[in-house]
């Protein structure tokens, strides 16, 4: 984790030494970067970053802002909520580490998603000094995050691996669909849970390196250009590009997370607060887990 | 090659696509909107008019090199604002190298020298002109009545118009030394 | 009204890398040491009939990708084809440099961790949305040269008339000229393609 | 420069040594370009460097330093060998042409390829180019001149011109690309220790001339010199003051009537931008007092290590007073005022009118500025006028009495007039349009009159006198050797009523030179001869006959008066080619040389130095920066562009020692002196050589010493000055120092 706090510093102080003026995009590399706009032979990125940008990018964003709580909002209505009993009978899942880590992280996110979506539709909120702001407070949450999320990324990788279970939680989609309460397989976590996991880490390391690139804008990384063999203005198309196409996928799940710890599962979100865990959702939703648990004797 | 040809190409943005120039411009200002699609915006209503009013341009010299390049400056109170293409300046015609682009800023830059000075102690002290000269003048004398006129090297400078670097030579020969010279040497 | 479409040309046979139009932008238009609207490049230099310079800026494209990306519309483009934007409106995203075919967009650096500001790029002296000729417009765009009926200050000082700009006729008329008397054979203009698709 | 800029349009060939015009002369070189867009012309450009102006040429050799004069030799032997020499025109007006053509027989292609490193194929394709495209105009600049030899460099360049009969044309010509705005000025001016304004040497008659003109006695002025003999003698030179200071350590005898140098005043002269940096250091440490008085802080004042006595003075930008200067081409213009001497400071006259006043001579120093001539040839003080107007009065006063380059016409009156309707002049001519008819852009000197509309190209027999026409000047008697030198039957300017060649006009000899007689009032009043004619009836007359008062004579391939009668090759003092030392040895050490022994042959045979300092070095300016630089590095927007001190070096030499692109470097030289310098790669220079600017100070040797600057006063950019490694050697005749051909050794820092 120091390491990585240093690797991030040191990424400030080169960005913040690099002058704008001795940049490859302004300087040598730039005849070659007009040349080579939208060449046969090059990566054709500028228009490719123009087309998306211009036709795609808000449009996609809308779709998901509206399409998955609406489909959500139907799941709600049509399904309902699970509820399950306040029983005695609770296991201390998540200690205080687990729980300040991913405090943070949701903090962040819960700045960055929406921060996020106002940079989006910047025309729609007229642009200037509040999207502006917004825009800050974008890229100044994100270094919570970045502190967090290889501890986050450590502390759960156990669980959050892939397994057999997996496959027939994704059969049923997670007993979601039906009214029913009965066992679903799951370890502690479910795989909506670990495809979250693994959204939220990679996708969010993905979408800080590509955010970072875009913020500094001209830091030299001869490293990287020498293993992509790309020019920075290229580097920054394609993060520019990641960045939106990660975002579809980290917004879509960061709802969904949303939804199911607020209201698919009522008080599910009690648990990551307090760190306990109902026995009876642990014996419904998390069945792997809980006949483990039940085995240890922790019930 | 015919004359008009000739002509299109000694002048390259010459007077005529100039004043075109100035032409369009015109017409802007005397356009009050512009129907555009939403990426085009109606036109401040305006005339052409000068930012800065009650200036006056002064036609002078570039002191960069020995082309001579024409140089037209504006004038505010007493204030340089703005340098302006002496375009049609028969050597330069209205061109600048960088040092020429910048006179203004050469003139009007921060670090020049303000006020004189001395070295005394090794410690820079400030002078006013009165003492700074009276104590030049003294040590000259000085020199002069004790080691002869030849104890004095007088160095000028290619950057002096005429008068100054005649006076200069002037200077020395009333001093009584023909230790004076200038950038032509090197 | 017929407009004409207002064009930069640089003519890289007379290109000398003397930085005349570079400073004279920064000079006219008081900008940031830091940021050169307008920046001469030489590439191969130092090789014998390869070594050519070229001043390079905002282009003013017809179909400009830089207003069609960016997230806040803060560009408009004038019926004479100047592309300007509104710093006002502007958030330093730099989706508008990963469009631009030409690296025309620069962001100073201010606030926390150098965020970039408001962006700057060249507006072929023609000020931005606020009022002509005010003292705010001066600060945040420059001088409006256009208003005043004068030429852009860096092709007006252009040391041997490379750099060329004004209504698109008129430039291609020199141009044509000129490559004619060179005897080298009528040649495209260097990046006008992707700057006009050659309209 | 014999022509002028615009005219550089009309040429059919441009050949151009030691000049980088693209860099030192941007808008200049604007000129150039059309030439070849309009008039097809060819671009020559022979340079160590592969230059900016290189990179528009159409054939370019890369050279050796110091060999041009083995390089136009080389041409002449091709030219004369296929006999492409202006044949009537070398007879009708070159004196000693026959004694070249001997000389540049032993320069074939091979011998010349081997010397100067040109292959032999490329020197015949540029004579071939060059020798069939005329009219030529040849353009030199400090690559020339900053050599022992640079005399004869700049002698050899006319000869090769009047071979092709390229000089007095249209087209052609010499041009010397000038450096500073006003050195041509400066230097008609005399700012000069070997010379009174406008070339009148320092003879005593001279000075009772200048006397008189300035309303003074002459014994006057002998009394402020040490005696009349330091009068007639050259004084100590930018280049080489140093040596005078008391104290500095040197082996080289100095001649300063009695006394070692105790002050030193600078008025605007970067002296941190002249060869000998270290010596020019110690020289400063040893001065009882130093003035400085410059816009900026004179970079002398930080390098210096002198505690005491250090006075900087505040003048005032030339924008902040006005005055005539002088355009490369000997054009004037008026450089209005632009605003008001900004702090505290003060134009160079009033700081100057100020010493006077306290050194009590001021008023016999205005004195000139208030005298007129009268009709009768006497000079008398303007009635009723007791103060003079700054600067009309002065370009009056040297107006009336510079005759020798006929400044006669420069009013101040007629200059503002030429500035304030610049507009009215053509672009390629110079010739004046509309209300400016009959003049040219500047009145290029020699304007003889007050009437004269100027001679935009010098030596032209084309065009009328009245229009700017003369032959060559006759300035060195009237035979040599049996030989005419004066120009043959036939050669004249137009219009002229002589029809051959005749000597410069005298009181004694204008009556029978242009047959003519004077009214006895009319010989009365006129002086001994043109040059000191206060009444101007002898230039009035011969303005009448169409004959130029200077004469009309040959030019001089041969000059007797100089250790080389013709130009020829020495090697530089500190060459890379020791084996041909011994065939093309320096010049004998010359005593007395500007007050100051100087040194060659004894510096070039002391050691071989190409072992241990194999690498050429060579200096230039760059397009940023003029001078020592402080004035562009104290500008923002410029210093941000050359932000520091840098040298070009090939990738191939850097690699060899483990210099890795942008590293720090040091480049010592034979002197024991160093640098450290960033390393910048470069194609533009071979492998055995080095390229660094000369307009950076502030560092000196590794040291940091901008710490010297008072508060508040320094520039945005500074550096090591590369004069600090430059290396000994200075020029026989103008004592200029050798920059342009020295050698180094590097190694990484």
């Amino acid at each position: 984790m120091k390491k990585y706090l240093y690797m991030f510093i040191a990424t400030l102080a080169l960005a913040s030494t690099a002058l704008a003026v001795d940049s490859q995009i302004w300087g040598e590399m730039r005849i070659q970067n007009i040349l080579g706009y939208g060449q046969e032979e090059s990566l054709k990125l500028g228009p490719l970053f123009t087309m998306l940008q211009h036709q795609y990018f808000a449009w996609i964003f809308l779709g998901v802002l509206i399409g998955v709580p609406g489909a959500f909002f139907l799941h709600y209505k049509i399904i309902g909520p699970k509820v399950f009993p306040h029983s005695e009978k609770k296991y201390y899942a998540f200690n205080l580490y687990n729980r300040i880590i991913h405090q943070i992280a949701a903090i962040s996110f819960i700045v960055i998603v929406p921060t996020g979506f106002v940079i989006v539709f910047g025309d729609f909120f007229g642009g200037g000094m509040f999207v502006r702001f917004c825009k800050n407070l974008h890229g100044l949450f994100t270094i919570p995050f970045t502190i967090v999320v290889i501890p986050m990324a450590l502390m759960w990788l156990k669980e959050a691996l892939f397994n057999l279970d997996d496959v027939k939680w994704f059969m049923i989609l997670g007993g979601y669909l039906s009214k029913e309460k009965k066992p679903i397989l799951a370890g502690k976590f479910n795989a909506g849970q670990k495809m979250w996991y693994w959204v939220a880490i990679l996708g969010g390391i993905t979408m800080i390196l590509s955010g970072a690139f875009m913020f500094f804008l001209d830091f030299k990384m001869e490293m990287l250009h020498n293993v992509t063999g790309m020019s920075q203005i290229d580097m920054l198309r394609a993060a520019a590009i990641i960045h939106n196409v990660m975002g579809f996928a980290v917004v879509a799940l960061f709802i969904t997370h949303i939804y199911m710890s607020m209201f698919a599962i009522k008080g599910a979100v009690q648990s990551i607060i307090t760190g306990y865990v109902e026995e009876e959702e642990v014996k419904i939703l998390h069945s792997t887990w809980y006949k483990k648990l039940k085995d240890q004797g922790k019930f | 090659m015919n004359s008009e040809t000739q002509r299109a190409l000694s002048t390259t943005v010459g007077r005529r696509s100039f004043l075109k120039m100035a032409a369009i411009a015109g017409a802007f200002g005397a356009t009050s909107s512009f129907a555009g699609e939403n990426v085009t915006r109606a036109a401040t209503e305006e005339e052409v008019k000068n930012p800065f009013p009650g200036s006056k341009k002064v036609k002078t010299i570039c002191t960069s090199c020995s082309v001579g390049c024409g140089v037209i400056a504006e004038v505010q109170n007493g204030v340089w604002v703005r340098q302006e293409v002496a375009q049609d300046h028969p050597i330069s015609l209205g061109g600048h190298c960088c040092k020429g682009a910048d006179m203004i800023d050469m003139v009007r830059s921060e670090v020049r020298l303000k006020y004189p000075m001395v070295k005394e102690n090794g410690q820079w002290k400030r002078l006013s002109w009165d003492d700074a000269l009276n104590r030049i003048a003294n040590k000259l004398k000085e020199l002069k009545s004790k080691d002869g006129a030849d104890a004095v090297q007088f160095l000028g400078s290619a950057k002096m118009s005429n008068e100054q670097a005649y006076y200069f030579r002037k200077f020395a020969a009333f001093f009584g030394t023909n230790n004076t010279d200038h950038q032509a040497r090197i | 009204m017929e407009y004409a479409r207002m064009k930069f040309y640089c003519d890289e046979h007379r290109c000398i890398e003397c930085d005349g139009c570079s400073v004279a932008c920064a000079e006219a238009h008081e900008l940031p040491v830091g940021i050169a609207r307008r920046k001469v490049i030489t590439i191969n230099e130092g090789i014998p009939g390869k070594e050519f310079s070229t001043s390079i800026a905002c282009m003013h494209c017809t179909d400009a990708p830089c207003e069609q990306v960016c997230p806040v519309d803060c560009f408009y483009i004038r019926e004479d084809g100047i592309v300007l934007h509104d710093k006002e409106k502007c958030i330093g995203c730099g989706y508008c440099l990963y469009a631009c075919p030409f690296g025309a967009p620069q962001f100073p650096r201010e606030g926390i961790f150098g965020a970039k500001g408001a962006m700057d790029k060249c507006t072929m002296c023609a000020g931005g949305p606020l009022e002509t000729n005010s003292e705010k417009e001066r600060h945040l765009y420059g001088q409006n040269r256009i208003a005043e009926g004068k030429v852009p200050v860096c092709a007006a000082m252009c040391s041997t008339k490379a750099l060329l700009v004004g209504d698109s006729e008129s430039v291609s008329a020199i141009i044509r000229a000129r490559v004619s008397s060179r005897a080298k054979g009528a040649s495209n203009p260097l990046v006008w393609d992707k700057a006009y698709k050659n309209q | 420069m014999t022509n002028s800029l615009g005219d550089i349009q009309k040429s059919k060939a441009i050949i151009i040594f030691g000049a980088n015009p693209a860099v030192n002369h941007p808008v200049g070189f604007q000129h150039f370009l059309k030439a070849q867009e309009l008039n097809n012309s060819k671009l020559i450009v022979i340079d160590p460097r592969f230059t900016k102006t290189a990179a528009k040429a159409d054939l370019y050799a890369q050279i050796r330093p110091g060999t041009d004069i083995p390089f136009m030799y080389g041409m002449l032997n091709i030219i004369f060998k296929n006999g492409w020499e202006d044949k009537e025109y070398v007879d009708a007006r070159v004196f000693g042409m026959d004694k070249i053509r001997e000389e540049a027989a032993k320069w074939t292609p091979e011998v010349v390829a081997d010397v100067t490193g040109v292959p032999a194929d490329t020197l015949i394709q540029i004579t071939t180019l060059y020798a069939k495209n005329r009219p030529g105009t040849l353009i030199w600049a400090m690559g020339l001149t900053q050599h022992t030899i640079g005399t004869s460099n700049t002698r050899m360049a006319p000869i090769l011109q009047l071979a092709l009969g390229n000089m007095g044309r249209a087209g052609g010509g010499t041009n010397i690309l000038r450096g500073h705005d006003n050195v041509q000025g400066a230097t008609d001016m005399g700012c000069l220790a070997d010379s009174l304004p406008g070339y009148y040497g320092l003879a005593a008659g001279s000075w009772k001339y200048f006397a008189k003109s300035w309303g003074v006695d002459y014994d006057y002025l002998v009394k402020q010199f040490k005696d009349a003999s330091w009068m007639e003698k050259n004084g100590f030179s930018l280049a080489r003051w140093w040596a005078g200071v008391q104290n500095v350590k040197s082996d080289e005898k100095i001649e300063n009537a009695g006394t070692p140098l105790k002050a030193l005043l600078v008025f605007g002269n970067g002296i941190t931008s002249v060869a000998q940096q270290a010596k020019i250091k110690e020289g400063l440490d040893n001065l009882d007092m130093l003035v400085l008085a410059d816009p900026f802080v004179n970079e002398a004042a930080i390098l210096t290590d002198k505690k005491d006595n250090v006075f900087i003075l505040p003048a005032a930008t030339q924008f902040e007073t006005s005055g005539l200067v002088v355009a490369t081409n000997r054009s004037a213009q008026w450089r209005y005022k632009v605003v008001e001497p900004m702090y505290e400071s003060k134009p160079d006259q009033e700081i100057m009118f100020e010493l006077a006043k306290r050194l009590g001579f001021y008023d016999q120093y205005t004195k000139g500025m208030l005298m007129q001539e009268t009709k009768d040839g006497k000079l008398e003080t303007i009635p009723g006028k007791t103060n003079f107007t700054w600067p009309e009065d002065a370009t009056n006063e040297i107006a009336r009495i510079i005759k020798t380059i006929g400044l006669t016409g420069w009013t101040a009156e007629r200059v503002k007039k030429h500035t304030d309707n610049w507009h009215m002049f053509d672009e390629v001519s110079g010739a004046g349009m509309g209300p400016m008819k009959g003049e040219f852009y500047g009145l290029p000197w020699p304007c003889w009159t007050k009437t004269h509309g100027g001679s935009p190209n010098l030596y032209d027999t084309s065009i009328p006198v009245s229009e700017g026409g003369m032959g060559f000047r006759n300035n060195f008697g009237l035979e040599k050797d049996g030989v005419n030198l004066l120009a043959e039957k036939g050669s004249f300017p137009k219009g002229s009523k002589i029809e051959t060649g005749y000597p410069e006009i005298t009181k004694e000899n204008i009556e029978k030179v242009l047959g003519i007689t004077l009214s006895e009032e009319e010989k009365a009043a006129c002086g001994a001869n043109w040059k000191v004619d206060n009444s101007g009836i002898l230039v009035q007359k011969c303005m009448e006959a169409g004959v130029c008062p200077y004469g009309n004579a040959k030019a001089r391939a041969i000059v007797w008066n100089f250790p080389d009668h013709i130009p020829m090759h020495r090697e530089p003092l500190h060459s890379p080619r020791t084996d041909l030392v011994a065939k093309y040895p320096a010049y004998p050490d010359k005593a007395n040389h500007f007050r100051v022994m100087t040194k060659y042959i004894s510096v070039q045979s002391a050691q071989d130095y190409a072992k241990e300092f194999p690498i050429n070095m060579v200096t230039g300016r760059l397009v940023t920066m003029n001078g020592a630089g402080i004035e562009n590095r104290a500008s923002k927007y410029i210093a941000a562009l050359t932000p520091e001190m840098f040298c070009h070096i090939h990738p191939d030499l850097a690699l060899k020692h483990g210099i890795k692109n942008g590293t720090m470097m040091w480049v010592h030289s034979p002197e024991g002196t160093k640098i450290k310098v960033k390393a910048k790669y470069s194609y533009s220079v071979l492998p055995d050589m080095v390229f660094m600017p000369f307009h950076f100070a502030g560092y000196f040797q590794g040291t940091d010493r901008t710490g010297n600057f008072p508060a508040g006063t320094k520039p945005y950019a500074s550096g090591e000055s590369v004069n600090t490694v430059t290396n000994y050697g200075y020029d026989i005749i103008t004592q200029i120092p050798e920059t342009k051909g020295g050698l180094c050794r590097i190694e990484k820092a």
